[in-house]
């Protein structure tokens, strides 16, 4: 493992040169030194990362490289032991993420789905999404038992943002389906729908393509695309390298809890460092991503429970 | 499919048993051979949850009394009895006492048997003008709270409290008393009592209250190092039973004392006899299993009850009971709800505890208090408070 | 007890070295054909003598499983003479079972054990029609629900029932469809909040109708508690006072609590409801201790030219129960179809998924609670103006009571709640009669166990409950604490 | 009287019984280990056992009320112990077959269980208080019961020394079983991951009633002990059972030693506790206890699991 201390040298101190130029105001998110470590365990040594409102930048790295990790330090599913995460819901309102609920940063904004699909299963499609929907929404009890206007205007206007958004990602066949009962690739757009409702202005897709045949790959690489069109920074953990270089306008590279690169994804594809971090690792499905070749499905089964406990 | 025969089973068994047991239960009553009238009370107490015992204790009394009225000739009716259980609890005492009132043939009840209880019921029995008598409901209220057909065979509380905190200081001698009680209605209203009028005597008293578990290790440490002259138990037998255990354990010294609720032998059988040695009750009764006259009513208790002994409460439902057959006898024909309310206050009757006589309250006459001591492992009466006092 | 029904008994150190057979036997001695997957089990062999055989070949009639059923079958009749056999005394602990079994009636038992087992063995059309008992689980029961809480035919029916049923039983009947259905059906109401919609165990609920008990004593009545207020309020007044109060309570005790997962929850819960019995208990000066508080003023209506007053008779304190009754349960089931009821849902499925969606998870958590509690309060003020009452009604029994009617009932659905209500407290009256007294409960607890073996979802189970169990079992997501069991590696 | 001068009696006291909630507590732990169940049946186990126990050591006493001594004591003593445990581990069998096993081969919601537990124990209270009457049942002194020795003043009566032995024999036998055998093993591999241990060749099925019946049998010899002092009756076995599951949930359920830590604990709170306060309040403060506990440790003392406890 002598290339590790390789990469360690230059990395930490550098910034993304185009993110150095960026003005604050055109950032959506900005994460510093974060560093996350479970006992003995470092899962983040040090990470930093920038991402530009309406830019697609994609997460990359073999397994372990804390990708996910990361992740859930964003969304509030984890507290780094250090390190601060700035987030803009708006260009001039910056907020501190570090400390705060999930729940609460889902409202700021920041919205997220899971490496292994969590969805409600026994709820349909639709409620799945609304749920997502009336997050916004702030109708209590009292409201909701009397049948008062406004909750009654919250629920139909709730109902119709679901239904819009289940048509976005391709599902409106699928409303009144149970969730467990679609199939995977669905499943992953249900889970998308169900985030977008939440009106996120930075979505964080963790591993999407995963278990999707090319076809299923293409339209997510044009739903990803119009997402951003419509205005919603998505940060992406993919390992399908074809997906990132097709959607991707940056790339940072993740490995032992460091960033060992970040670009554009043609950048990073030519980055020496990226290459050898892939290489180095034997696991078949991560050299392939690398190589730009097709992504080998993660084991569901093992990979289960994995990214949030 | 799965099959699940043997749950089918089981389910098909239980059907069968209930409806057996339903059958069994069916099968007695109906009119007497002999052609007499048979009149119909019925008995509302405690047959189920942890105080079953003293429920069973007063029903053996009332089924015994009953077996008695239907085997003398001379009776010119038959008894039945109709049982209705009110767990002691006054969720259910409502119910419970409704199943009596709806029942048309009741013309008297034995019970309610807790306080509790019995303020839960008695509205519906005021309301329905059926006559309802206490063997074992003591709270000092009870009489006071406008119930028109409630009566008790027994004194409340304020009685014996009195009479037992006479009997501590001036015959005991005690400079200083431990009063616990068990927390429950009987068991504070009993150590309300005792405690002023040991205060008003000048004794000094430590006051504790202890939930009825079982586990009385360290309230002996907590007894014992207070060193009292005499611990007052307000409470029943089981708990100072256990109490008593633990108190011979750790080596206390003084005398233990309590009240009617632990006028049982089971008191004795439950303590071990080593433990109990010594220990004085207090109750505003006789005691059947040692009172020589009562001999007789042990007898035929144990003969109705498949060899159980008397205990706690069931001398006054038998009292009662027989008070009742005796009303139905002096008013011969006549017998009905409203007949059995208002003739009911003017009985005298020479039960075994006592002799049942009422106050327009529809408190028991006569506030004889009678010690008694537990020696040689049996419960022996020393006598009459007042009259041990003098001496 | 009775003995175990076959197989090695597995005591002491034994049972590390004696290898119990169930994985290798082709059923096991409760009668589980291969089918329902004991675990483990290769399920090497097939049915005792392959399917080809008629059931009444001695092969498979003397197969062991049959005989171990038989044993099993014999076993029960024994404990069932027993069940209905004399009672005993300490003296002679033994001598009851003695005498049950030697007596003629185990005869009866055992010869309708036997004819069970005959049955079993030959009748296939009996094992259907058990499977008709037995298997509505998953049959289309739920269908009769549908989106709205059931077609509104079924419910007017249900609701014709409920106003009919009271004008054709006993005083007696009709009392404990207050004190016993009525009341319980309303905790059940608010139990299923907490315990259907949010998937919290709460073993202290019944802490929350003390409060509204109490609080109805502390406003209607001067003489109730040494405690009181300085001024008298009409029952009715105090109905919203006890609704805020336990809501409040409900907070309290949540606030911190809600954060244990959910067993820690539950003996939380348990604790502050003994604690809250307790306190009432023990507060001579403030509650009347175990005195119980007397006096309350029945309810009292005097507006707008209506002037009624409640009294002992239990039928009006019936209807108005049925009101509220009915009343909660359509405005449940408005909630349970609204953002929130849907965020409860969220909650049991998949905790972290809610959260990452932006539920606020602890807070609704906490709403389940406030909303639990104040029909609890409200079930209390009821009772409290009704009939006396003392800390005993308040005990930890009742509180697993309340818990048991809603899972019985089937939780998450109001309407199953309710018919646990009816069912189990019915039964309970029922047995009043039918058995001896003294023992109604063994009874009765037999029926619980058979029932749930039978029905484990509950009488009426929510479309979403069984939507999520059946998933489940298909081995799709993990339902909440209270959802399923472990299998211990059913599948 | 201060409570200082009493502080070590309470102590002893507080030991003796809380030895008796470990042992119950660890029959709630280990099902809640295995099945994540709260077997709340479980209380009538103990009844159960108790009354065996006490039924065989009451059967085996001399006919004149005299106590025994010497060898004849702790042969009583044994086969008490012995007949509460093999009366507790079939009761816990039945009760694993009757009750549970059905509802796990249909997948039953994990309050199912509860309510079939809680039905289950009614039926054996009730059937227990008809069999065996509904008084208390004493047990008549096994041995001559007298100080042993003295602890700063405090007494150390035979009849604690006893219980505080056997009961602490057994829980060191227990932790060895999960923490050094074949079986403990298994039962530790279905703790932690039942799913697993199906394909790593564990019989979980075995291991389940094995759990159970473990638990019986502690619990029935429990049951024995506790007769010892404080009788036997139908109803005994409610609130030892609440107080052991409080116990077991106040170690961090599920963890062996944890149930043990917390009957002690939970012992001397209650002894403490009582001697301060009216002894009535001895549950408000247990419970409070708990509580604060449970904020400050969400996951019980030890924490959780049977799998890393031993």
């Amino acid at each position: 493992m002598s290339r590790v201390g390789a990469h360690r040298s230059g990395v930490p101190g550098a910034r993304n040169p185009r993110a150095d130029e960026t003005a604050p105001g055109d950032l959506v998110v900005e994460a510093r030194d974060l560093a996350l470590r479970f006992g003995g365990v470092t899962s983040l040594d040090g990470v930093s990362l920038r991402q530009r409102r309406g830019e697609i930048l994609a997460v990359i790295g073999p397994n372990g490289a804390g990708k996910t990790s990361l992740f859930n330090c964003l969304t509030g599913a984890y507290r780094p032991q250090q390190g601060s995460v700035t987030f803009w819901p708006q260009a001039d309102r910056p907020t501190e993420l570090v400390g705060r609920r999930p729940h609460a940063i889902t409202r700021l904004g920041v919205a997220r789905t899971f490496q292994n699909i969590r969805l409600f299963p026994a709820l349909s499609a639709l409620e799945n999404v609304q749920i997502g929907t009336e997050v916004r929404q702030r109708y209590g009890p009292v409201g909701a038992i009397l049948g008062l206007p406004h909750a009654r205007r919250a629920e139909r206007d709730g109902v119709r943002h679901a239904l819009s958004l289940l048509d976005l990602v391709g599902l409106s066949h699928r409303t009144h389906e149970l969730a467990a009962s679609l199939p995977y690739g669905e499943q992953r757009r249900l889970e998308i729908a169900r985030a977008l409702g939440t009106e996120p202005s930075l979505l964080l897709l963790d591993e999407p393509a995963a278990g999707t045949n090319p076809a299923e790959k293409q339209d997510l690489a044009g739903l990803i695309t119009r997402i951003a069109g419509t205005g919603v920074s998505v940060l992406l953990i993919e390992h399908d390298m074809r997906l990132v270089m097709s959607v991707a306008t940056a790339v940072v590279v993740l490995n032992f809890g460091r960033v060992i690169a970040h670009g554009t994804p043609g950048e990073v594809q030519r980055d020496p460092a990226v290459i050898e971090a892939y290489l180095g690792v034997t696991d078949a499905e991560d050299t392939g991503g690398a190589a730009g070749g097709a992504d080998v499905p993660a084991g569901r089964g093992a990979a289960a429970r994995k990214d949030v406990r | 499919m799965r099959r699940r025969p043997l749950l089918g089973a089981i389910a098909l068994a239980t059907a069968v048993t209930l409806t057996a047991a339903a059958c069994g239960s069916d099968s007695d009553g109906g009119s007497s051979a002999d052609g007499k009238k048979t009149i119909t009370i019925g008995f509302q107490g405690v047959l189920s949850g942890d105080s079953q015992q003293l429920g069973l204790n007063a029903l053996y009394g009332v089924r015994t009394a009953i077996a008695e009225v239907n085997a003398d000739a001379s009776s010119p009716f038959q008894l039945k009895l109709v049982e209705s259980d009110d767990g002691g609890s006054a969720d259910q005492g409502p119910t419970a006492a409704q199943k009596l009132i709806d029942d048309s043939k009741v013309v008297a009840v034995v019970g309610p048997m807790f306080s509790g209880a019995t303020k839960a019921s008695e509205p519906a029995y005021t309301q329905a003008g059926l006559l309802s008598v206490s063997p074992s409901a003591t709270a000092p209220a009870l009489t006071t709270l406008g119930f028109k057909t409630f009566y008790r065979v027994i004194a409340p509380d304020t009685v014996q409290g009195k009479a037992a905190a006479d009997y501590v200081a001036a015959v005991l001698q005690a400079k200083k008393v431990y009063s616990l009680d068990d927390k429950t209605e009987y068991g504070t209203g009993l150590s309300g009592v005792l405690e002023a009028e040991l205060k008003a005597k000048g004794v000094a008293v430590t006051h504790d209250g202890i939930n009825p578990t079982k586990d009385y290790t360290s309230e002996a440490t907590k007894i014992i190092a207070a060193a009292p002259d005499v611990l007052y138990y307000s409470g029943y037998y089981p708990e100072l039973a256990l109490l008593s255990k633990a108190l011979k354990d750790k080596g206390f010294t003084g005398k233990i004392a309590s009240g009617d609720g632990s006028l049982d032998p089971q008191y004795v059988a439950q303590a071990g006899a080593a433990a109990a040695e010594g220990t004085y009750l207090t109750c505003p009764c006789g005691d059947a299993n040692t009172d020589p006259k009562a001999a007789a009513f042990v007898a035929s208790f144990k003969k109705v009850n498949k060899g159980a002994k008397p205990g706690t409460y069931s001398g006054e439902a038998y009292d009662a009971t027989l008070a009742l057959a005796n009303v139905f006898k002096k008013l011969g024909t006549d017998v009905s709800r409203e007949s059995v309310a208002s003739a009911f206050g003017a009985v005298n009757f020479q039960g075994i505890t006592k002799t049942v006589a009422f106050e327009s309250t529809g408190e028991v006459k006569g506030s004889n208090v009678f010690i008694y001591q537990v020696k040689n492992g049996a419960i022996t009466v020393l006598g009459n408070t007042s009259d041990l006092i003098k001496s | 007890m009775s003995t175990p029904p076959a197989g090695p008994p597995g005591t002491g150190g034994g049972a590390a070295t004696v290898p119990l057979r169930i994985a290798g036997s082709p059923a096991g001695p409760a009668g589980s054909s291969g089918s329902a997957g004991s675990s483990g089990s290769a399920g090497s062999s097939g049915p005792a003598g392959g399917p080809a055989r008629p059931a009444w070949h001695p092969s498979v009639l003397f197969a062991p499983a049959r005989l171990r059923q038989l044993g099993a079958l014999l076993l029960v009749g024994v404990l069932a003479a027993i069940v209905t056999g004399p009672t005993g005394n300490s003296d002679k602990p033994l001598q009851a079972a003695k005498d049950s079994i030697v007596d003629v009636r185990i005869v009866l038992y055992l010869g309708l054990a036997v004819a069970l087992w005959v049955l079993l063995v030959l009748g296939a059309q009996l094992r259907g029609a058990l499977e008709r008992v037995s298997a509505p689980v998953r049959a289309p029961v739920g269908a009769a629900y549908g989106r709205r809480g059931g077609p509104i035919v079924l419910n007017l029916v249900l609701l014709a029932i409920a106003i009919v049923a009271p004008m054709v039983v006993s005083t007696a009947a009709q009392q404990s469809m207050v004190n016993d259905i009525g009341i319980y059906a309303l905790l059940a109401l608010g139990l299923n909040v907490v315990v259907g919609y949010a998937g919290l165990l709460d073993l202290g609920y019944i802490a929350f109708f003390a409060i509204g008990a109490y609080a109805t004593a502390y406003f209607t009545s001067q003489t109730a508690m040494p405690w009181h207020a300085p001024f008298v309020l009409n029952p009715f007044f105090v109905f919203p006072i006890a609704l805020i109060l336990a809501a409040l309570a409900g907070v309290i005790l949540g606030a911190p609590t809600l954060r244990l997962r959910g067993d820690y929850l539950a003996i939380v819960t348990l604790g502050f409801g003994e604690i809250i019995h307790l306190v009432a208990n023990n507060a001579d000066n403030i509650t009347n201790g175990a005195r119980g508080a007397f006096g309350v003023p029945h309810l009292s209506i005097d507006l707008l030219g209506i002037d009624y007053k409640w009294g002992i008779d239990p039928l009006p304190y019936y209807y108005l129960l049925l009101v509220i009754i009915v009343v909660v349960m359509i405005a449940f089931g408005r909630l349970e179809r609204s953002r929130i009821g849907r965020s409860w849902a969220a909650i049991r499925e998949d905790e972290i998924a809610a959260e990452a969606t932006g539920v606020a998870t602890l807070r609704m958590k906490l709403l389940a609670f406030a909303i639990g509690a104040s029909v609890s309060g409200f079930a209390g003020v009821l009772f409290a103006s009704k009939q006396f009452f003392n800390p005993q009604s308040f005990s930890l029994q009742a509180s697993f009571f309340v818990v048991a009617v809603v899972i019985f009932g089937g939780m998450g659905s109001r309407l199953g709640v309710v018919v646990g209500a009816v069912v189990l407290q019915g039964l309970a009256f029922y047995l009043r009669d039918k058995v001896p007294p003294a023992d109604r409960y063994i009874y009765f607890g037999a029926i619980i166990v058979i029932m749930m073996i039978f029905r484990p979802q509950g009488l009426v189970p929510s479309r979403r409950r069984r939507r999520e169990i059946q998933l489940v079992e298909e081995g799709i997501g993990a339902a909440d604490s209270l959802g399923v069991a472990p299998t211990g590696g059913q599948r | 009287m201060g409570f200082l001068d009493q502080f070590w009696q309470l102590t002893i006291d507080g030991l003796m019984v809380g030895s008796l909630y470990a042992v119950i507590a660890l029959g709630y732990t280990l099902v809640y280990g295995v099945l994540q169940l709260i077997n709340f049946a479980h209380s009538e186990v103990f009844m159960l056992g108790s009354f065996g126990g006490l039924f065989a050591a009451r059967a085996l006493l001399p006919d004149d009320g005299s106590v025994p001594g010497g060898l004849a004591s702790v042969g009583l003593v044994a086969v008490g112990l012995g007949v509460g445990a093999i009366c507790g581990g079939l009761a816990a069998f039945t009760l694993e077959r009757v009750a549970y096993r059905p509802l796990r081969r249909r997948s039953a919601p994990r309050l199912a269980y509860l309510i079939s537990a809680i039905g289950a124990s009614l039926f054996a209270v009730n059937l227990a208080g008809k069999e065996f009457g509904r008084q208390n049942v004493d047990l008549p002194d096994l041995f001559h019961n007298g100080t042993v020795f003295t602890v700063f003043g405090a007494d150390v009566s035979t009849q604690s020394l006893v219980i505080f032995a056997v009961a602490v024999a057994m829980l060191i036998g227990l932790d060895r079983l999960v923490a050094g055998t074949r079986l403990g093993q298994g039962i530790r591999a279905v703790a932690q991951d039942a799913d697993t241990a199906v394909l790593m060749g564990v019989n979980v099925e075995r291991i389940i009633i094995v759990t159970f019946v473990v638990g019986g049998l502690l619990a029935g010899a429990g049951g024995f002990l506790y007769a010892m002092t404080f009788n036997a009756s139908y109803s005994m076995g409610f609130v030892p059972g609440v107080k052991a599951f409080t116990a077991a949930v106040l170690g961090g359920i599920g963890n062996v030693r944890g149930a043990m830590l917390g009957g002690l604990l939970l012992g001397l709170v209650e002894s403490y506790g009582g001697y301060l306060f009216q002894a009535s309040y001895k549950d408000v403060i247990a419970f409070l206890v708990l509580v604060a506990i449970l904020m400050i440790r969400p996951s019980g003392l030890l924490g959780e699991r049977l799998g890393r406890a031993a």
